[in-house]
């Protein structure tokens, strides 16, 4: 994840101005090339996605989106094909079982389910695609800065 | 300076007003009661201190050798070190160790020939042990578990501590051990009194109890002869019903081994020393793939010969306290008292 | 104070890829305080922590000799995430150092005495130090014969490829190199021509007819052979008299390399072997790398194959 | 509790004299009070040493994976182990999972009246020595120096017992019948339900006070039989994804993904939380997963060796109420 483009995102903890940077992983047949034409198709959509492109949402291992929340982003959307539409026939029926898990799990442990989110969209679905984002980016940001467990040690590092 | 070691009586009634003026210099860290005598944390009143627990969950290590300790913080994008504050700051302010038990005492006298030792030396170590004080606290009832007796130390035991306390009936008998522990009692000397023969003998008779009741299970001499045998059989079997995990050496309050690794977020980075566990497979493993101790029976054999053959060699001393955590805590029982016997009865 | 874990910057100031593997560069490092390179005083057979803020550390083996100034060699094989990292530098990055750590391979002892070193794949480095150290004008009288015997797998994976055939062609030592498998231009010594001197550079076309390597006397200024390092010792055979032999190569190689000295005459006091072992501190305090009591990055990495045998065999 | 532990002698004892099997493994008397120890034993070791009570505690299919390192290979016999109904359903686990042959097994199943937590003992006993324990059908009874106390096991078995559904084992080549603590099992478990009817901040801070006591001894992990990857991503290098420290950020990570990665294979043996020495109460988060995969999924690892673990498998109609849609 770099994050050289701090200048188009300022983030603050004031929650007025502040701009929630969430990290999208889509998949290369659908929702990837969904994204691709949600652009092309100039769909405004918010700026505070950053792509990862994956195979397909079945590769997304929790440990990922774990990884993500610690790094930073205040929170994450995976987006796959539809179900019947895999481009490996199910593997995104496999991960809706573990996005059923997760999502369950995180939100028993107290972090709000609209951090981390699951969609599909198609190849063909720009707008819909640019509607998604715009809740999820929508909901982060009446959510505020994650401030659960990102990794700081600028505060704890301090010797005894 | 200090000529002879003193001893002196305190009365328990003025326990609270000894306590005050000591933390008027010092910061005083103790076994609190608050989180169940977890580990040595910050004690502001004298009531929060628990006299009667066995041992700490944590031990001592712990204050002197964190489990992750900035060694220096950098930046990435700079390309440079910025220094640490270990050169920087200045703790004006010493610390007490309060109501420590003899064996974690002891230990960190072994913990001194590591860190302390000009070979080189740690600063980080070295910065808290010099602003610190240790009290220790005689053990008048040690628990089952204990056996410090076998290794050289014992309920009474003085080795790394700078004043000791013998709890009396009514009153606390008080040794003072190093110079410097004298120096700690000095704001407190008007609610001090010499002690009396009486005092002394109580004293040796509380003690004659307290070590009648440690069964003196093995010969730490003996043993080191025994583990020179490097590929006796018995450590084929010894291993097998131990999990791998790093409990034993995580609560030892002498195992000091540690990994040194990077951390970055952006372009902030530190360099961190963590503890880290023999018991680990990933302990010796080289970059090639080649792991001189491939299995937890190498593994486990290294923790053995470390504590009671290497470490007597290396530093004369054997890295054991007999503090007992290990066979506490251990998921499995794998006591090390009885691993000790049946070493000794291999023929 | 000296705080042991903070590591000196150091410039990379060149880059050489050593091996057609392309997986063994040598780095030349220059310090960036003078002050530094004057505390950085050290002897063949040491090494030093290299460290890249942000990956880690990694204790690599000094390869440049004393005697070389101004400038430190390291050859990294590409392994772990350091090393990665650090093969992925670039001239003039800086990085950091420190060090020298560990013992030195027994400098007086062998004054006085023939040297035999003997090297086996990219753990040629201290040794290269040494021989370079021999090497110097005004340290050569100090040491008698010096023998070298050098095996890599193929010719590709042979460093320090120009020094090599340099000293095949220098006087006042002996360099045998061998390789596990030859190549067309790989021309080992055949048995009619055991003196003939190695054929410089190699030859691009045709070469000379692989018969593998000689058997059979006669061979004493050196050359180049096909099979393992320990047969070529064999071969050779050199004299234990008045001889310190220096070993330092993969496990396999020292394993079958000692039963030959041993079978030579050597004894094991006049054997010294330079040990590898997973490293964090450097300094013999956070306790990996220990075998027996003895810590490989304070006690060692140079080991005398007596002492050796006393400790465990676990490495 | 004696008849049993006699009947479990026989059996081993048989099953070394008809050749069998090589190795048992069981439970031996511990050090201390109040705990067994896991006993590997051969011919020549003494059979009369293995126990049967209250405290056998630790899950012993856990040893299982690492004495039979490949699934594969078919050792010439087949290791014995003693089987409660929890270890029973690990090792079906890893049976499924392909990491241990069935053959390789011989499992002498005994129904279990559910394992007493001796923490939970200990800290009625003010530190106090223990002396003696004798155990009858339904008390657990400690001598002290000075008297005796009394405890109902009822009240003082492990959490994980108080709510298990399957105290006899689900595979086993012998059977030994005992008394089974039979409790109506509940799903979704009572502390689970208890916890997320608390507020969200609440329930954080509980998690996050909970694990911060963690020291990162990688405990809970090696004592569970379902965690037998070769590289675990706690301690992988490449990438790396976990810092070594001992920051809270760490643990977090650390907990939330090892209890996902046992999603679909966790058998709420509680021998994470038997094994923890910090006493993280790991059961609280780990139940969950159970109970959802249950109430979703429908099934329940460990009680037979044909369905397929719910994560390998899917259902096209399977539930996705989750999934974001466009506002």
């Amino acid at each position: 994840m770099k994050q050289s483009d701090n200048k188009t995102i300022r983030r603050s903890d004031d929650k007025t101005n502040y701009e929630p940077k969430i990290v999208a992983f889509l998949c290369n047949w659908c929702s990837y090339a969904g994204a691709d034409l949600a652009g092309v198709s100039r769909f405004q959509y918010p700026p505070n996605i950053r792509v990862i492109r994956v195979p397909c949402s079945g590769r997304i291992n929790p440990l990922y989106i774990i990884k993500a929340l610690q790094s930073g982003v205040d929170g994450v959307l995976v987006s796959g094909c539809h179900p019947g539409d895999c481009h490996y026939i199910s593997g995104n029926l496999f991960a809706r079982r573990k996005f059923a898990l997760m999502k369950k799990f995180l939100d028993y442990l107290g972090i709000e389910p609209e951090r981390v989110q699951f969609s599909w969209v198609s190849a063909a679905e720009g707008a819909r695609f640019a509607e998604i984002i715009k809740k999820v980016t929508n909901d982060i940001k009446k959510l505020g800065p994650l401030t659960y467990f990102r990794k700081d040690f600028e505060k704890t590092g301090k010797v005894l | 300076m200090l000529k002879e070691k003193r001893n002196l009586m305190l009365y328990k009634q003025d326990f609270e007003k000894f306590f005050r003026l000591l933390s008027e210099t010092f910061t005083i860290f103790g076994p609190s009661k608050t989180d169940g005598s977890r580990s040595f944390t910050k004690i502001d009143a004298s009531d929060e201190i628990a006299f009667d627990y066995e041992n700490t969950k944590m031990s001592l290590k712990e204050f002197f050798f964190p489990q992750t300790e900035t060694l220096f913080f950098f930046d990435t994008e700079k390309n440079e070190v910025k220094q640490t504050d270990v050169e920087t700051n200045k703790h004006d302010k010493q610390n007490i160790l309060f109501g420590v038990r003899p064996c974690d005492a002891m230990s960190i006298s072994f913990l001194d020939k590591v860190f302390n030792a000009n070979n080189p030396q740690d600063l980080y170590y070295t910065r808290r042990r010099k602003s610190t004080r240790i009290v220790s606290f005689a053990c008048t009832n040690p628990a089952s578990t204990c056996f410090c007796t076998s290794v050289g130390c014992g309920p009474d035991s003085e080795t790394g501590a700078d004043i000791i306390f013998f709890e009396l009936n009514g009153r606390y008998f008080i040794k003072t051990v190093t110079p410097e522990g004298e120096k700690t009692i000095k704001s407190a000397e008007k609610l001090l009194n010499p002690a009396t023969k009486n005092d002394i003998e109580e004293k040796v008779h509380l003690m004659k109890t307290a070590n009648s009741n440690l069964k003196k299970i093995f010969d730490s001499g003996n043993l080191q002869k025994k583990l020179d045998n490097f590929n006796a059989p018995y450590w084929g079997k010894l291993h097998r019903k131990c999990l791998g995990c790093g409990i034993c050496t995580y609560l030892c309050p002498t195992c000091h081994c540690f990994d040194i690794t990077d951390e970055v977020i952006k372009s902030n980075g530190r360099r961190i020393r963590t503890w880290d566990s023999c018991m680990f497979s990933l302990f010796t493993l080289h970059a090639s793939g080649h792991n001189p101790r491939p299995t937890q029976k190498e593994r486990m054999r290294q923790r053995i010969m470390h504590k009671f053959n290497y470490a007597p060699k290396y530093y004369g001393k054997t890295f054991c306290v007999g503090c007992g955590r290990c066979v506490i805590y251990c998921p499995v029982n794998m006591d090390i008292r009885d691993v000790m016997k049946e070493i000794m009865e291999e023929r | 104070m000296n705080n042991p874990y903070v590591p000196m910057p150091v410039r990379i100031s060149d880059i050489i890829t050593e091996n057609e593997a392309r997986d063994i560069k040598t780095f030349k490092l220059i310090f960036e305080n003078k002050e530094d390179e004057k505390k950085f005083s050290f002897l063949p057979g040491q090494f030093a922590e290299l460290s890249i803020l942000g990956f880690g550390e990694c204790p690599i083996g000094i390869a440049s000799s004393p005697t070389e100034d101004g400038f430190l060699l390291f050859t990294v094989k590409r392994a772990g995430v350091v090393t990665t990292r650090l093969h992925r530098a670039e001239i003039g990055e800086t990085i950091g150092i420190r060090g020298p750590l560990g013992n030195t391979y027994p400098i007086q002892d062998m004054e006085g005495h023939n040297v035999l070193i003997i090297g086996g794949g990219f753990a040629f480095t201290t040794l290269r130090s040494t021989i370079k150290y021999i090497l110097e004008k005004r340290n050569r009288g100090s040491f008698k014969d010096l023998t070298v015997i050098y095996g890599a797998r193929n010719p590709g994976e042979l460093i320090y490829k120009d020094e090599l055939w340099q000293w095949e062609k220098q006087s006042g030592m002996k360099t045998y190199i061998t390789v596990d498998k030859g190549d067309k231009n790989w021309n080992p010594l055949t048995l009619p021509s055991p003196r003939c001197p190695p054929p410089y550079p190699p030859p691009t076309s045709g070469g000379g007819q692989r018969r593998g390597y000689y058997v059979g006397e006669g061979l004493k200024e050196g050359g180049r052979y096909e099979g393992f390092v320990p047969t070529i010792l064999k071969e050779v055979a050199p004299s234990p008299k008045d001889t310190i032999a220096l070993i330092c190569g993969p496990p396999i190689m020292i394993k079958f390399t000692l039963p030959i000295l041993t079978n030579l005459g050597f004894v094991p006091e006049s054997i010294f072997l330079s040990l590898e072992m997973r490293m964090k501190c450097g300094i013999g305090k956070c306790g990996r790398c220990n075998i027996g009591h003895k810590y490989v990055c304070k006690d060692g990495p140079v080991f005398a194959y007596a002492e050796l045998q006393r400790l465990p065999n676990e490495y | 509790m004696r008849q049993i532990e006699y009947e479990i002698i026989n059996t081993v004892e048989k099953l070394f004299a008809d050749k069998k099997i090589d190795i048992f493994i069981g439970y031996k008397k511990g050090t201390l009070s109040l705990q067994t120890s896991p006993y590997f034993l051969s011919e020549q070791d003494d059979v009369r040493k293995l126990v049967w009570n209250s405290f056998c505690s630790n899950n012993l299919a856990v040893f299982i994976p690492r004495i039979i390192p490949n699934s594969k290979s078919k050792e010439s016999k087949p290791v014995g182990i003693l089987c409660k109904g929890c270890d029973s359903r690990s090792l079906v686990g890893l049976i499924k999972e392909k990491q241990i042959n069935r053959d390789n097994l011989f499992i002498i199943g005994i129904s279990c009246p559910g394992i007493v937590d001796r923490r939970k003992i200990l800290s009625r006993l003010d530190g106090k020595e223990i002396i003696g324990i004798d155990e009858d059908a339904d008390s657990i009874v400690v001598k002290l120096k000075d008297g005796e106390k009394r405890f109902e096991k009822e009240e003082y078995l492990c959490e994980s017992c108080l709510n298990c559904a399957h105290p006899t084992p689900s595979i086993y080549d012998v059977l030994i019948r005992g008394a089974v603590y039979s409790l109506q099992a509940i799903t979704p478990d009572p502390i689970t339900k208890d916890f997320s009817s608390k507020p969200r901040e609440e329930r954080w801070k509980i998690f996050e006070t909970e694990v911060s006591k963690c020291i990162r001894c990688y405990a809970c992990r090696d004592a569970c039989p379902n965690c037998y990857c070769k590289e675990c991503f706690a301690e992988q290098t490449k990438p790396q994804w976990l810092g070594v420290s001992k920051g809270l950020s760490e643990v977090i990570f650390y907990h939330i993904v090892r209890i996902l990665h046992q999603a679909g294979r966790c058998v709420d043996c509680g021998a994470c939380v038997r094994a923890c020495p910090m006493d993280i109460n790991l059961r609280l988060f780990t139940r969950v997963m159970v109970d959802e995969v249950k109430e979703r999924f429908g099934y329940e690892p460990g009680i037979s060796l044909k369905d397929t673990p719910p994560l390998a498998t899917f259902s096209a109609d399977d539930k996705q109420e989750f999934m974001t849609e466009p506002e």
